[in-house]
């Protein structure tokens, strides 16, 4: 069985997807579709080891040859990657049967179970396969549940919301799509090993050029980069809490995964940083969303709308290290994935508890909650530090090492905008541990108990990872590292 | 000389698309504009594909439309901010995508990369690899069959999502209550009745056909799927919602459409069971051709199960939320009046 | 032989074909939606018809015989039906024939519009 | 030169008035018909790109020695699917949307939002305010 580990990784979810849907009990279903969420991280750590070991595992889907058939191609990003996403999912996935009682009617519960399960197939498909069509067809099904999922929220927002991704959404796939076509005509070929070996010969024609630019804004689109970020806030904003801590922590990783696989395996790095003026487009646009997410920010009222878009502003960290296009530059971009996925997770948890307890998450109903959920705003304000990067936490880790690329490239000025960057993470973490702990309570709330241990359990288990990885970043930075080395390395 | 008559009637539709401020005339251009391409398909000699956006462009997604027109009504509004920034956006789009075309292969060049790599062996080797007389249908069910399961996941998705958004939850007397007066309605279709009574068994007959004579010729599980669909959305139609209810349970289907997704990945995990890899057929019989076939069939039936449940699912949220509007609204006029 | 079947073939096909250009011309030039409508039935009945006569008289395999002869039962069946469906929805919906309006100026708007 | 490329730009002008209609027209549903209008013509673009001159349809016969390119054929069946599916789920969507503004039309969705969310705003300030 070992060696078909790629395929169940996919696999072990997307089976389970159906099978829920005759189960029929939510209880049921809920703690099946736990264990096949833990299934799939287990198995991502043995594939994570083996590669770290043995180097690139590829495995043929019905047994054809790579450039006919469809191949999974598991090396030291995928692997990392992976155990991100299953990690974070089954971790929110824990949360998720408290969660939803009071946000998602009872004839529903089950759907939900079922959507989240395909959402994480599609999340855990894109990142597995060596294939670019199979590509758009996971990030469809991932997309698609993901629309559901977010409609799903309390408020009709949320409809509104999920509308407008939608039709972003659909429009970004579609430009990958067309993307995908344009270098398949020009080379013959879908595998994307075999495409990052033909692509050189023809990579000085406008027609790849076309599809370069085509993949790129489709995939932006999805990574919600800063000028076409406008479907993220409200999306995480209204869709239901377990949702919201889901996708932050791993949808947008996804599309930076592909960003990354594109530009450095797909089209090479040669092309990608030198034939077309990228680096200062995107370390502009990443320096540009720092600035402008964090302010809107600041603005927020609504503590979930707060996080998103400082979500967006940390997307903007991950594009200026992918745009250095140095090692360090990309390991920086790596472990900020996996520590953004880790506070992120953390932070939208937590306020999942606040909603499972107040029922509201505006700023003002933050109030005094400090000395009634003392344990769920801790972690919300340990997770704010790490956002701004304060030592002891991962976020410290991640921005250390963006630091040290920049200045090894002699950006100076770019790092000190970055330092100015996390200035502004300081004033929005502080509205909150204003409101939280320096404010009396409102006189009309009743006072509230702190957040069940379903919730705490899973919120404190990547906290507690937070402080660990910020300690011990042997294991993160080890993997980062090998895995940027592997991309400039051997190609793929 | 077909094609571009085609594609400039495909053109003139679209613009025609874009004037239009009646939803209705909208949504019937549409279906036109998804006729059109699958004639051009064929043109391209692409018959599957023709097939298949015949019954979904042309045919399924026009009448979830008309269903949905039904609840919003016709008229777009006319005023609207300046469509400049929309034309920007479309000409830098497009101006780069023109800009690509001037190194692409000709239109129909046979040396054109595609046909030198990959492609070949599919039209070569298939024949002794697969054994399936349909290019397409081995591609598509043996060599990127993983693809398929990617597209049946999808449906699968898209029937789950369109349950969570438009199922509703009535008791049962109420739903009784709001069909019967539904039912009356369709009471006077007595031509169209007998015609379609008459019909949908050939309906059924060319479905199954279509699914197992996808290996020989155009055609295959999805678009069996959609026309065995068709017929019990066609039933549904002319008989009342209630009645087709009666006939099709609804938790039956939302059970179809599991099993057929189960049915194709165990198809895969059988073969993992005999040592081969995942979606390996040869494994599935001591001869390779006898498993590919095995294999090939029984996905297809997978993806077959699959679409029509999905599709019927589809059809009867979006009906019953309809039927609940007319409801809603009628009750509304009795209070007023 | 083979003169008669392709002169018959050929006297089927030219029939259709003139059925379906007159058709066309009847729902350009007609004045209202029901004497369109006719125009309408008469290509997609008639004219179809005649046009798969002529095709299964040249066929020369059975099986392409047998197929045109089904794609020939079913226009019959559903050509005619369609057309009585549509009739009657429009009447439903408050169409009236423009000979029984000829008095009211208004209709003729309506019917206009509404084809 | 020009008349071989002539295809692919009709192609590119179909797909264009699809996204056009995307951005610029704020009905609801009309987005979704130009969405639809907008993969189908990708479709369109890839299928022409699989045609060989004097090809057949790849369905193997003993007398036919040039088939047109089949997987592009089998891209675009998935495709389609992944197409009816996005415009199924944007239809109900659609549905809800109606039921729960009353409106189809981005403009007067946003301008509810606002309203809402300044209402909210008020009603907050004088929350402030007493406490």
């Amino acid at each position: 069985m070992i060696a078909h580990l790629p395929i169940l990784q996919v696999i072990i979810p997307l089976m389970a997807a159906p099978i829920c849907l005759m189960l029929k009990r939510a209880q049921l279903v809920w703690l099946f579709s736990l264990i096949a969420s833990g299934l799939a991280f287990a198995i991502s750590i043995l594939l994570l080891q083996q590669v770290m070991t043995s180097g690139v595992i590829s495995y043929e889907l019905g047994g054809w040859q790579a450039p006919w058939g469809i191949e999974y191609r598991i090396d030291k990003l995928n692997a990392f990657l992976l155990l991100i996403v299953s990690g974070i999912s089954t971790v929110v996935l824990f949360a998720a049967q408290t969660s939803i009682e009071k946000e998602i009617p009872k004839n529903k519960h089950v759907y939900f179970y079922i959507l989240y399960l395909l959402s994480l197939t599609g999340m855990l498909g894109i990142v597995a396969t060596g294939d670019a069509f199979n590509v758009f067809v996971f990030l469809e099904i991932s997309s698609l549940s993901a629309y559901a999922l977010i409609a799903m929220g309390k408020n009709r927002q949320a409809l509104w919301a999920s509308y407008q991704y939608l039709i972003m959404g659909t429009i970004g796939a579609t430009f990958i799509l067309i993307g995908i076509g344009l270098i398949y005509q020009m080379t013959g070929t879908l595998n994307m090993y075999d495409l990052s070996q033909r692509l050189p010969e023809v990579a000085q024609t406008r027609t790849v050029f076309a599809a370069f630019a085509f993949v790129i804004v489709g995939v932006c689109l999805k990574l919600a980069m800063f000028p076409l970020h406008l479907w993220l806030p409200n999306a995480y904003a209204y869709a239901p809490s377990i949702v919201t801590a889901f996708f932050a922590a791993t949808a947008t990783k996804v599309a930076v995964y592909l960003l990354i696989r594109f530009t450095f395996s797909v089209f090479g790095l040669s092309f990608s940083f030198t034939t077309v003026p990228l680096q200062t487009l995107f370390m502009a646009l990443g320096l540009i969303g720092i600035f402008a997410a964090s302010t809107s920010a600041i603005y927020q009222r609504n503590v979930k709308h707060l996080f998103a878009y400082s979500s967006i502003a940390q997307i903007g960290y991950m594009i200026v290290g992918f745009s250095l296009s140095t090692v360090t530059g990309l390991t920086a971009t790596l472990l900020h994935l996996f520590n953004h996925a880790l506070m992120k997770g953390a932070i939208f948890l937590a306020l999942a508890a606040v909603i499972y307890r107040v029922g509201n998450i505006e700023l003002n109903n933050l109030r005094g909650l400090g000395r009634q959920m003392p344990l769920t705003m801790a972690a919300i304000v340990i997770g704010g530090l790490s956002l701004i990067g304060v030592p002891l936490t991962v976020g410290f880790v991640s921005k250390w090492y963006l630091l040290m690329a920049l200045i090894e490239q002699g950006w100076w000025p770019v790092a000190v905008l970055i330092l100015l960057g996390s200035m502004l993470a300081v004033v929005y973490v502080w509205r909150i541990v204003e409101a939280a702990y320096f404010k009396a309570p409102l006189d009309n709330s009743s006072p509230v108990k702190e957040a069940p241990m379903s919730f705490l359990i899973p919120i404190w288990t990547l906290i507690i990872a937070n402080i660990y990885f910020g300690i011990d970043t042997r294991l993160s930075v080890q993997v980062a590292e090998a895995a940027a080395q592997s991309l400039f390395g051997v190609s793929l | 000389m077909i094609d571009i008559i085609l594609l400039t009637l495909l053109v003139v539709v679209a613009i025609a698309i874009i004037r239009m401020k009646d939803l209705f005339a909208v949504v019937m251009l549409l279906g036109i504009y998804g006729l059109l391409s699958a004639s051009f398909f064929v043109a391209m000699d692409a018959v599957d594909v023709a097939f298949t956006e015949a019954a979904v462009g042309a045919g399924i997604s026009t009448l979830l439309m008309l269903v949905v027109i039904a609840m919003t009504g016709r008229k777009e509004k006319t005023n609207r901010h300046k469509p400049l920034p929309a034309l920007c956006i479309v000409l830098i789009t497009g101006g780069l995508l023109i800009y690509g075309t001037f190194d692409m292969p000709h239109f129909g060049a046979a040396d054109a990369p595609i046909h030198q790599h990959v492609a070949p062996r599919y039209i070569n080797d298939s024949m002794a690899e697969v054994g399936v007389p349909n290019i397409v249908t081995s591609v598509l069910a043996s060599y990127r069959a993983f693809d398929t399961f990617g597209e049946v996941v999808v449906i699968f998705t898209a029937g789950i999502g369109v349950l969570t958004l438009l199922s509703v939850a009535r008791r049962k007397e109420d739903a009784e209550k709001i069909s019967s007066i539904n039912d009356s309605m369709h009471e006077q279709h007595l031509v169209i009745r007998i015609v379609a009574k008459m019909l949908i068994p050939f309906i059924f007959l060319f479905a199954l056909y279509v699914q197992f004579h996808g290996d020989f010729g155009p055609g295959g599980g999805f678009q069996a799927g959609v026309i065995f669909a068709a017929a019990i959305i066609l039933y549904a139609m002319l008989f009342g919602l209630n009645t087709a209810r009666k006939v099709i349970n609804q938790t039956f289907i939302q059970l179809i459409a599991a099993v057929g997704v189960l049915l194709y990945g165990s198809v895969g995990i059988v073969s993992l069971m005999n040592d081969g890899n995942f979606f390996n057929y040869n494994v599935l019989a001591s001869d390779p051709i006898a498993g590919q076939h095995l294999g090939i069939l029984l996905i297809e039936w997978g993806v077959g199960c699959t679409v029509a449940s999905v599709m019927m699912i589809i059809f009867f949220s979006f009906a019953g939320r309809l039927e609940l509007h007319q409801h809603n609204e009628r009750v509304k006029n009795q209070e007023s009046s | 032989m083979d003169m008669i079947i392709t002169i018959s073939s050929g006297f089927f096909l030219l029939i259709g074909s003139f059925l379906c250009f007159s058709g066309a011309i009847g729902l350009l030039r007609f004045p209202d939606f029901y004497t369109r409508m006719h125009a309408v039935g008469v290509t997609d009945t008639l004219g179809a018809g005649m046009i798969l006569v002529g095709l299964m008289i040249i066929s020369t395999d059975f099986l392409v015989f047998a197929k045109l002869a089904m794609v020939l039962l079913l226009t019959l069946l559903i050509g005619p039906t369609t057309s009585h469906v549509l009739a009657k929805a429009a009447f439903h919906n408050g169409l009236t024939p423009k000979s029984l309006s000829n008095q009211e100026k208004n209709n003729k708007e309506i019917s206009s519009s509404n084809t | 030169m020009l008349m071989d490329l002539f295809n692919h730009w009709v192609v590119i002008t179909l797909m264009m008035s699809g996204l056009y209609i995307v951005i610029a027209h704020g009905n609801l549903i009309k987005k979704i018909v130009g969405l639809s209008v907008f993969q189908t013509s990708v479709f369109i673009f890839y299928i022409s790109m699989a045609k060989v001159d004097g090809g057949t349809a790849p369905i193997l016969a003993d007398d036919i020695v040039q088939y047109s390119n089949p997987l592009p054929h089998v891209l675009i069946l998935t495709a389609i699917v992944v197409g009816i599916a996005t415009t199924a789920l944007g239809l109900s969507l659609v549905v809800r949307i109606k039921e729960a503004y009353g409106s189809i039309e981005e403009e007067s969705i946003q301008q509810q939002d606002n309203q809402q969310q300044d209402n909210n705003a008020h009603a907050k300030r004088k929350q402030e305010e007493e406490a």
